[in-house]
Formats: structure tokens, C-alpha cells, sequence
């Protein structure tokens, strides 16, 4: 018996929907259909008049569920991929995210994202939105990258009163498996160790997490210990755990998937610089994902994105240092 | 609709000696349409979403003048703490969403109320209303949430005021159709068309639209039209308006032809009206005047956070 | 039309027999309406911005099949150079531009273009068309696109295929008026509803519009009623699709109903068409062959810039 | 006689539409009213069919831009304020920024956003998002700070085939007045050297370089010598000016308007820490606007942004280390 990443963010909502009737389910292709990538599957049938189609006006369904959240409401919002996010943006960073702060009603929405590139996704089903939408003051941005993290983010996000961006990666959804949801439950703002290490730190998150797992296996053969960080959520950004984590081992590598300038990497390197600067022995480093839209093609797209490869790459050079 | 001119005028004269900073936008014209919409709505029933000229609703729905001045004026015990002002305000748990300025983005905030309120079993005899400006339709926003609300068959009214213009853009310049209420059957929902200088044909008209949204008729267009009587907002002086519109019938002040017809339909006299105006501007003043007197928020006691939720150790 | 049909069988084989990455997306039952549209404009002079399902009115527009394969293909000659694939492709020079996924975009793309050549003062008898779906009339820039487009009385013609879903999507769950068509008179301009499973009668509506569009006469909005023969894309068996819309009217095959026409009217004969098959069959082979045989982009190689400009000293 | 930062706006305008006939115009009351900051006063007069009200439409008009631009014209978009390109956004993001990628013809087109805060202009009408368009692929970035580069700029920004976003400060409108429009005229993509020092470098943009010459006059009664550095345009970034300047004097504060959150500054701070490590002195540091939307209130507003206080209170403590 095994769970897949898409499974637990499945299970989060069914169990959302058994113990909260405050929250419902509001996207395109959810209901009948269980949504295009099966997340909201059987829901509709099991939790009848909780799980909406909605059409296609990503503009309108983050107004719905502002104006729902106002009620009191907990709607979760399925954007058919991150991408098409760009369409809803206005009522995500200046309608949901502004609420709270100006008229202190808390907004409770969840939008989840389903983000990254997979091979043959092309420029418009692949963006990784994270480090536009961690940019604007009022929001959450979660990125978890463990299937019981996605479990367990998913619950919590929802808890929040605040309007969360779920980010969910597409290409861990059916290949990242896990004997059950239960994992160590961290709350949000909590990042995680996910492999200890002394040589260097990888600070990342969601799918580049494994990728730099992996990466540190293969530099573990040259007797580097590499640890790895997973800040599960972007923002609120957990400098705790990552300076302890530089403090041990003196360098810094940010990874991530989304494009090369500002974003996740940039906030990682510029707060370790700013608030651990005696704590590097070595210029801290970024690995990004290429300055151009996420190619279609296979051979293009995985040159775009870091790699393990390309991850040792960019550690051996910090570590050469 | 007149506490509403009342105030305005109040407002119009604090910007030009510079005692309101920002701007201020006036529902001068408008009054007949937006009190209508108001006076048909009930508060803490329903849900009004008022946008930037609706001042008279605001007041018919049941907003207290304070809440309009110390927004204006800035003072930190009004409901937007100085963190917003004019006439981005609103009591959302009190029906009342507070705009933000993106035209078009109220339409489905509301639709989003009134689907929560059919969820938790408190929608029946519930409508929500918002208004909106003739430029405001050509927004993306303005028709996904139009078209979301007609899907849900909502009990909801969106009354356009075509003033003619937004800003300084004419209606030819917005849209190509006869009359924006053509649009009405493109969503499957109710159009009204109402002249907006007329008091008494909006009350019938927006009234009647209301009730057929509260009976269960679904959304419900209403258009109206009639003429901005003021700049776009204070700073600017509307030169752009060509005076056939002005002396035309769309030119028209709504509270002079409201005025004549209480007197003409002997529902009040001159005398009364004038009685009215007094009694409402002393009220105008000590709203004025008791948000001038309260304090301006303080930087070093706000909070500084746009969250709800305080994450112990990370930030 | 007939091409288009063979060649996106094709393309089902190959996605099926794990040759395409990505996804594959067929005009199947779509084709007389596509290819009526493709076939009203000329090349070379008007604009074409074909959607998801128009690989019809593609190659009624003059697109080599050898775009379409080697796009979905990734094969490095092609259009798109591998950067992109399937329907993300084009060749906006040459009145084609590449739609993007975002459903709606290409409609103020289209006006774009239209006004640009008025400014060029190229305008004259050209006419700009692009195709949409029922759920993408639910998008803000469907909306906005097309009322930019009336106000300009631009010469553009918008074809919604209403093909009942998008994706699972009913129409119900899309809009609630009776038929699009209704909303032409809110945008003030033209408006035909077509039977699109019926080749002449698209021939002649669509023909009409393009027509009327090219001699002056604004923006049209033709609405096509029709059923979505395959799924979604080629992952979807579309198993939503409810039978009694399968069995109806509006499931009949397009083509078939085309073939009939042809035959009924003496226009053709069973031998001629079955000739035809054999011919486009082994041309589309030799367009799949020549896709496959040629080189996939090549990493090392790109120069993985975004930008036309280089600029010297930053970046 | 004095030219302002908007009289340079306009005046780029009336010559771009003189010499250039692929040169249009297109934005809200821009025509006969001449754009709610006057930006294109007469302009529509000067040039009858060059300059075009657009409905309140900010998707469909990026979209007509960029179909005209296909057709070779090179559309200037005036967006009534910044905020408002959020309607825009996937316009501009997902059509425009990867057109040239995507299919090899660029897309020469520019947008006006007015941009930054002003005493009373509350949370929608004081966004600053440069470090937002920035992180997309296929944007140029351009954030003048003076008279001249305020003319030049967008000359020269016009005259790129590739989609530009033009950040024009509106609180330098009025207040920013030059003798006369020529400056120094470097090229887009370099930095200028707004004021030489020797303690430390403070590397800001648009409204803020003011801001830090304001900082550094005070400082300078203490004896030190503060340089700034104006970035000009944030993407592309010029890192050899930034460089050199950290080079000289060991200390870096990076200054922005924008939320604190990436954005321009995390991106200059990573830069630098990763390819200047060795040059720094002292830990490089930010300064930018607080973490929420943009108060209403001039007394809440004054306190949001950095101002000369806290960049010298910065300033200071960059400089103790
Ligand atoms: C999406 C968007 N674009 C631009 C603006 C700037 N703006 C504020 S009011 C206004 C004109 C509004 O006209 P209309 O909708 O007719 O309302 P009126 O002012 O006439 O009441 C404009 C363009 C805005 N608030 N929102
Ligand atoms: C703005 C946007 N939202 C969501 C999607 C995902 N999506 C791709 S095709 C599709 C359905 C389109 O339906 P319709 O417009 O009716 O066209 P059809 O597929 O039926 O031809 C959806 C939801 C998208 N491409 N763009
Ligand atoms: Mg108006
Ligand atoms: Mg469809």
C-alpha cells in the first residue's frame, strides 16, 4: 500500500469537507469530472452540493471566493493549472490579500496551484508562481514537497485565516510515493531537515527538494556531506532553521525551479547574507531555472530546470571555495 | 439621497481647502439611482456593494455619516484606521464589502456572498447589489462575475450608472451597443432600462428589480442613465462635457426634479425640504467635525502586518 | 477538412503509441465549421488565429501539414523550434499567430492586428478571424477582446464553436442565456447562429460573416452549435458526455454529413473521396516521417535568451 | 526655465510620435484629455490618429498592443496606474514576455506604469512592480530616477524590439525638475554613479536614489562619504557599476519602494553576495517598504517607505560593523 503526493492532497480535501462544513471545493472540471489531475476525484458524488464546477473565469472564482470567505466560508479554489493564475491575479494579490489589512476581516481562502514543469508541458503549463505571489504583503505561500507534507499543508493552510497559495507540484503527484500521510508534522512556517549534512547546505523546496536529495546522494559517494533543506513554506520563511543549518556547515545553495531573477533564491540568499554574513565561509550560490519560458520540448525542458547534475555542478563549485 | 448632496458638498469644499488628501469623488447626478438601490435593500439582510458614486445608497443602506467623513478625513477610529480612505470603505460583516479600486471587481465578490449564504441556508428572501460606472463594463471582471451569477442564478442586481463618460472617455468609446441593458439577455438574466434623473421612475424601476432578484428571478441588469453633474473627482472640473449633454435631459440634476416632484405630489412642501437641509447640514458638521478632532492613526502603534495568523519563528 | 481529419488521426495513433509528449487535441466534429472559416479567408492577407480545435481551418488557411507535425513532433525545423508544441503554434508574419494557452488572449491579439494595419492604412478588405469556445466565452478577455474590437468596428470575425462542454464542463455550468448569439446585440454588432455539423450551412453562414466583415460592415459573432467528438484531448475518452447528446443532432459527424452533401449534390463521388483519402493519407505519412526523421533541439545549442536584444555590459 | 520628470515624459512621446510613424499611443483618457497625469497633453491634437482613449479594458489593451506590435507598429500603453496592469498581467506576462521566445518575432512595445507611492494615493494606486514584472523571461525593466533618464529612457526603451516596462515614478512628476532634458546619456542596461563615496554603496532606483542622495548629504556631516548608485534599469541589471561601486567600499544597502519580499533588492543582495562575496566587508542589507499594502494615511504612508531617516539609521548600521 502506497499514497501518492496527489492522493494526500485528495484525502486533506475529503477530509476537509467530513469535519468542516465550512470549507467547499471550487474549480474547473472538479465536480463530475474529479479535476484534471484526479485531485477532487469521487468528492463531488460523496459530498454532494460542496464541490462546484466553475467556468472559465479564474478572475470571478477568486472573487466568489473572497466574497464567501467574507461569510465566513473556507472555499478552496483548484486554478486548473498555476499558470493560468496569471488570469486571477488581480483578485488574489489586491482583492484577497489586502482584505485583512484593511478591513480586519480575515480572508480564509486556499488557491491551490498546481505548479512545475513536467516534460511536454510547455511555457503555459509549467510556472512555478511561488516568488510572484510570496511578493505581495497578506498572503501564504506554502510549497510542500513530501506526500505527508502535502497532506498536512493542505489541512493546515485551510486552517489558517489567511488566504494560502497551495503551491502543488505536478510532477510529484504520482511519482512521489509514501507508505502513509503521516510523516513529522511540522507546523507552517516550520522548514524541515531532510538530509543531514556538514559540507554544505541546499536550501530548497517543493519538486528541487528531491532533486537536490539526490544530488547530495551522488556527492555522499566523494565523502561530501551535503544537508538539505526543505522550507515547505516560502512565506513565512523559516531563517531559524536555516541559518542553524548554514551555521553547521558555512555554504549556501538556494534551488529552485522558477525563473532565474528575484524569487525564492534571491529572498534565501539576501536574508542569509544579511542576518548570517559571518556565518558563510564561502559566497553563497543560487541555481534557478533558465531566463526563458519553460520550453516544451523534453530535452529543452530538462536543460531548463536544475538538475541533479547541475546541482553537484554548482556544489562542487561551492565547495571547491 | 439629499444627506447625501449634503455631504458631498461638505466634502467638495474640505478637499479644496485642503483638508482631505487623496481625492474625492462625488455621486453629484447620481443620488436618484443610488438611493433607490439603497432604500430597496435591507440592512443586515442584505449585501450592497457600493462603488465610487454612491454616497446616497451608502446612507439609504444605513452607513453612518461618521463613517464617511472619518474615512475621508483619516481619523484612526474609522472603519478603514486610516489604512484606507475615501471611498474605499465598507463594514464587510455588515453587508457592506468595501471596494477596492480595480472597476469590476465587486460584481463577483458579491455573487461569492450570496453563493455562501445558499450554502449555509441563509439566502432566502437575502439580494445583493452592487453598482457600477458605464466604463466599469467593458472590464473582464464586470462580465466573468455577471456571467458567474447568472450561472448560479443569484438573487443578485447590478445597476449601471451610465453617467456618459468615465473619467474623461465617452460612451463611444466604451461600447458599440444601442443601450448597455442589450447586454442583459447575452446572460440569460433581467434588464431594466431607467431614466436616472427621474426619482420616482428609479425607486419603481430598481425597486422592482430588487423584488423580482429577492423573489427568486435571478440576476437582475438595471441601467440607468443620466449624466455625472461633477468632475470625475474634485480635481478635475469635466470641461471635456460638451454642454448639449449638460442642458440636456440627461443633464438634469436628479435632486431638483426629486424636489419638484415631492412638491408636486404634495408628499412635502418647500418649506419642509428646507428644514431637511438645515437639520442634515449641522448633522454633516458634527460628523466633520468630530472626525477632525479624533486622531490620525499612528505609525508607531500600528502593527504593520497584512496577516491575521502570527507565525511564532519565521516571518 | 477532410485532411485535417486524417492527419489528426494520425496524430491520435502516435500520442497513443507514446510518440508525443505533452498532449493531443482533435477538431474532430469541428471540421466543417473550422474549415468553413480557413476556406472564407486569403492568405497572405487576412489573419487566422486559429484555437484549440481549427487544425480544418488551418489547412484550409494555407498551414503546411509539415508545421503541424513537426511541432507536435519537437522536431527543431518546425515553427516553434521545440520551444513550444501541438496547437501552440504559428506563424504571425504571415497572418497566424501562435495562440497561447490562456484561453481568450488571442482575441484582442487579432483586433491588434487589425487596427495596426488601419494605421498602416493596409486595412482595406482584410479581414481578421479567430475561433473560440463555449467555456472560453466565460473568460475576461473574450470580453474585453471582443468589445475593444465593436468599438473600433473592426473587421473581425469571432467563430464559438459551441461544442456543449469545455473540458467536462456543460454548458450549463458556462452561461445561462439561450443561445451565445444573444450576446452580439450587447456588444453592438453582428450576430449568426450556425448549425455546425452541417458543411454548407457553415459554408454559407461563416462565408457570410467573413463577408460582411470585409465589406465595412464591424465585428461578427458567429455561433456554432455542434457536439465535441473526441475528448478533451487524447487522454480524455470523454466518458461525461452524456449518450443522448452523442445520438442527438448535434453528435452527427460533420463529416459524414459532409460526404453525404457532396455525394447527394453531385459534387463528388464515393470513388473521388475514397481517392482523396488514399492521397492526403500517404501525405500526411510523408509529413509524420519527414517531423521524425529530423532533429530534436538540442540543448547546447540554444541560446536561452528571451530577449531580441543583447545587451552589452548587464543582464 | 525647467523641464519635470512628467514634462520629459511627454516630451519623449511628442518626439517619438514626430520621428518614428510605427509609434501609436493607447491608454485611458490619454487622448483629449491628455492622461490623468498629463503625461500626453496635446498630443492627440499634434498627432490626429497617433493617440487613442482606450476603454477600461487593461487585458485587451496589452493584447491589441501586442497584436499591432506583430504587425510592426510599437505601441506605447499608458496603464492609468500601475496597480491596474494586474488586469493586465497575463497579457503581458504570458503573450507578450514569451512572444519572441516562442515564435521569433518580438514584440516592441512599451508600458507606462506610473508607479510608487504618494501621500493619499492608499493601497491601489501606490504599487511599485518592477521586482514583479522582473522575474518574468522576456521583459525589459526600465526605472528612471531623473529628468534626463526619464526622456532618454523611454526613447530608448521604444526603440528596443523587445516588450518594455516602464516604470515612471508618479512623486517625481512634478517634484523632480531639471534645467534642461540632457543628462548624461548612458544606455539601457547601465548604472550610474549618482553620487562617488568611499564608506559604503547604496544601491537603489527611481524614487528612492533621492531618497539615499538625501540620506548620504546627511551622513556626510558626520564625515562619511556615502556613494550611491542608480540601477536605471532593474532587469537587465548592470552588476559591473554595483560591483566596482562595492569594490571601493566594502559596504552595500540595497534600497527599494517595493514590498519587502525579493524584488529588486534580494535580487542585488544575492548578486552581489554571489559574485562579490569577497569585496564586502560587512553584511549587505536592505531596505524597503513594510510588509503591507500601501497605507492611505501620509502619516501611515511616510512610515511604509524608506525614507532619508532609515536608510542613514541603515546606513548607520551597515557602517559600525
Ligand atoms: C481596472 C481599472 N482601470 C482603471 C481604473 C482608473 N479609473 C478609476 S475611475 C475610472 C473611470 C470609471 O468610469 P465609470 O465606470 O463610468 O464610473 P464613473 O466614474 O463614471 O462613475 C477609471 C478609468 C480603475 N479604477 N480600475
Ligand atoms: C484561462 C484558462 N483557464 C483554463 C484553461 C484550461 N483549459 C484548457 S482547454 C479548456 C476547456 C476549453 O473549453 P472550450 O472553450 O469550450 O473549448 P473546447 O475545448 O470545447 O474546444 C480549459 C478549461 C485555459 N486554457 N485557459
Ligand atoms: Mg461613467
Ligand atoms: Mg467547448
Amino acid at each position: 500500500m502506497s499514497v501518492t503526493y496527489i492522493d494526500a492532497i485528495r484525502e486533506a480535501q475529503e477530509k476537509l469537507l467530513r469535519e468542516d462544513d465550512r470549507v467547499f471545493l471550487y474549480g474547473q472540471d472538479i465536480a463530475t469530472f474529479g479535476g484534471a489531475f484526479k485531485a477532487t476525484k469521487g468528492l463531488a458524488e460523496a459530498f454532494p452540493n460542496r464541490v462546484f464546477d466553475a467556468p472559465i473565469s479564474e478572475d470571478a472564482m477568486m472573487g466568489l471566493a473572497v466574497g464567501a470567505a467574507i461569510e465566513g466560508m473556507r472555499p478552496i479554489v483548484e486554478m486548473q493549472f498555476a499558470d493560468f493564475s496569471s488570469i486571477a491575479f488581480n483578485q488574489i494579490v489586491n482583492q484577497a490579500a489586502t482584505h485583512f489589512y484593511r478591513t480586519g476581516v480575515p480572508i480564509p481562502i486556499t488557491v491551490r496551484l498546481p505548479s512545475g514543469g513536467t516534460p511536454g508541458s510547455g511555457p503555459f503549463h509549467s510556472q512555478s508562481m511561488e516568488g510572484i505571489y510570496a511578493q505581495y504583503p497578506g498572503l501564504v505561500v506554502l510549497t510542500p514537497a513530501t506526500v505527508s507534507d502535502a497532506y498536512h499543508m493542505l489541512l493546515d493552510g485551510v486552517a489558517l485565516d489567511d488566504p494560502v497559495i497551495y503551491c502543488e507540484h505536478k510532477f510529484l503527484y504520482r511519482w512521489l510515493k509514501a507508505k502513509s500521510i503521516n510523516g513529522d508534522h511540522l507546523p507552517i512556517g516550520q522548514a524541515r531537515i531532510t538530509r543531514p549534512g556538514k559540507h554544505a547546505t541546499v536550501v530548497a523546496y517543493s519538486a528541487m527538494v528531491h532533486e537536490a536529495v539526490r544530488a547530495a546522494d551522488r556527492l555522499a559517494q566523494d565523502g561530501w556531506e551535503i544537508e538539505v533543506v526543505d522550507l515547505r513554506s516560502v512565506k513565512p520563511l523559516d531563517m531559524d532553521t536555516v541559518l542553524a543549518s548554514v551555521a553547521r556547515t558555512g555554504r549556501l545553495l538556494a534551488v529552485g525551479e522558477a525563473f532565474p531573477w528575484g524569487g525564492v533564491t534571491a529572498e534565501v540568499v539576501s536574508r542569509v547574507s544579511e542576518e548570517g554574513f559571518h556565518l558563510l565561509d564561502a559566497p553563497p550560490q543560487r541555481l534557478n531555472a533558465r531566463d526563458t519560458p519553460v520550453p516544451y520540448h523534453p530535452k529543452l525542458w530538462a536543460a531548463h530546470r536544475p538538475t541533479p547534475e547541475s546541482i553537484c555542478d554548482a556544489l562542487r563549485k561551492l565547495l571547491s571555495f | 439621497m439629499l444627506r447625501a448632496r449634503i455631504l458631498e458638498n461638505k466634502l467638495s469644499s474640505l478637499y479644496k481647502a485642503g483638508k482631505i488628501v487623496g481625492g474625492v469623488y462625488l455621486g453629484k447626478g447620481q443620488e436618484a439611482v443610488s438611493a433607490s438601490l439603497g432604500t430597496s435593500l435591507i440592512q443586515g439582510k442584505d449585501v450592497f456593494a457600493p462603488l465610487i458614486r454612491d454616497q446616497a445608497g451608502r446612507t439609504a443602506f444605513g452607513e453612518p455619516l461618521i463613517d464617511c467623513t472619518r474615512t475621508y478625513l483619516g481619523s484612526v477610529e474609522g472603519p478603514m484606521r486610516g489604512r484606507d480612505g475615501n471611498i474605499h470603505r465598507g463594514r464587510p460583516l455588515a453587508g457592506m464589502p468595501a471596494m477596492i479600486s480595480h472597476l469590476g471587481a465587486q460584481v463577483p465578490v458579491v455573487a461569492g456572498m450570496l453563493f455562501a449564504k445558499r450554502l449555509q441556508g441563509k439566502l432566502q428572501g437575502v439580494v445583493g447589489a452592487t453598482c457600477i460606472g458605464d466604463g466599469a463594463t467593458s472590464t473582464g471582471a464586470f462580465h466573468e462575475g455577471l456571467n458567474l451569477a447568472a450561472i448560479e442564478n443569484l438573487p443578485m442586481v447590478v445597476v449601471v450608472a451610465n453617467n456618459q463618460f468615465a473619467y474623461s472617455t465617452p460612451n463611444s468609446r466604451q461600447f458599440a451597443c444601442a443601450d448597455l441593458v442589450d447586454r442583459a439577455k447575452g446572460y440569460g438574466i433581467g434588464g431594466h432600462s431607467v431614466d436616472g434623473t427621474d426619482l420616482l421612475e428609479c425607486a419603481e424601476v430598481i425597486g422592482r428589480a430588487v423584488r423580482l432578484a429577492r423573489e427568486g428571478d435571478g440576476p437582475q441588469l438595471v441601467v440607468a442613465h443620466l449624466l455625472r453633474l461633477s468632475g470625475h473627482g474634485e480635481h478635475d472640473d469635466g470641461s471635456y462635457v460638451p454642454a448639449g449633454l449638460r442642458s440636456g435631459h440627461h443633464g438634469r440634476d436628479c435632486m431638483e426634479v426629486a424636489i419638484a416632484q415631492l412638491i408636486e405630489t404634495g408628499a412635502s412642501t418647500q418649506e419642509e425640504i428646507t428644514g431637511w437641509h438645515d437639520e442634515i447640514a449641522e448633522e454633516v458638521q458634527r460628523a466633520v467635525a468630530q472626525a477632525q478632532q479624533e486622531e490620525a492613526p499612528d505609525p508607531y502603534r500600528e502593527d504593520w502586518t497584512a496577516l491575521s495568523t502570527r507565525f511564532p519563528s519565521a516571518q
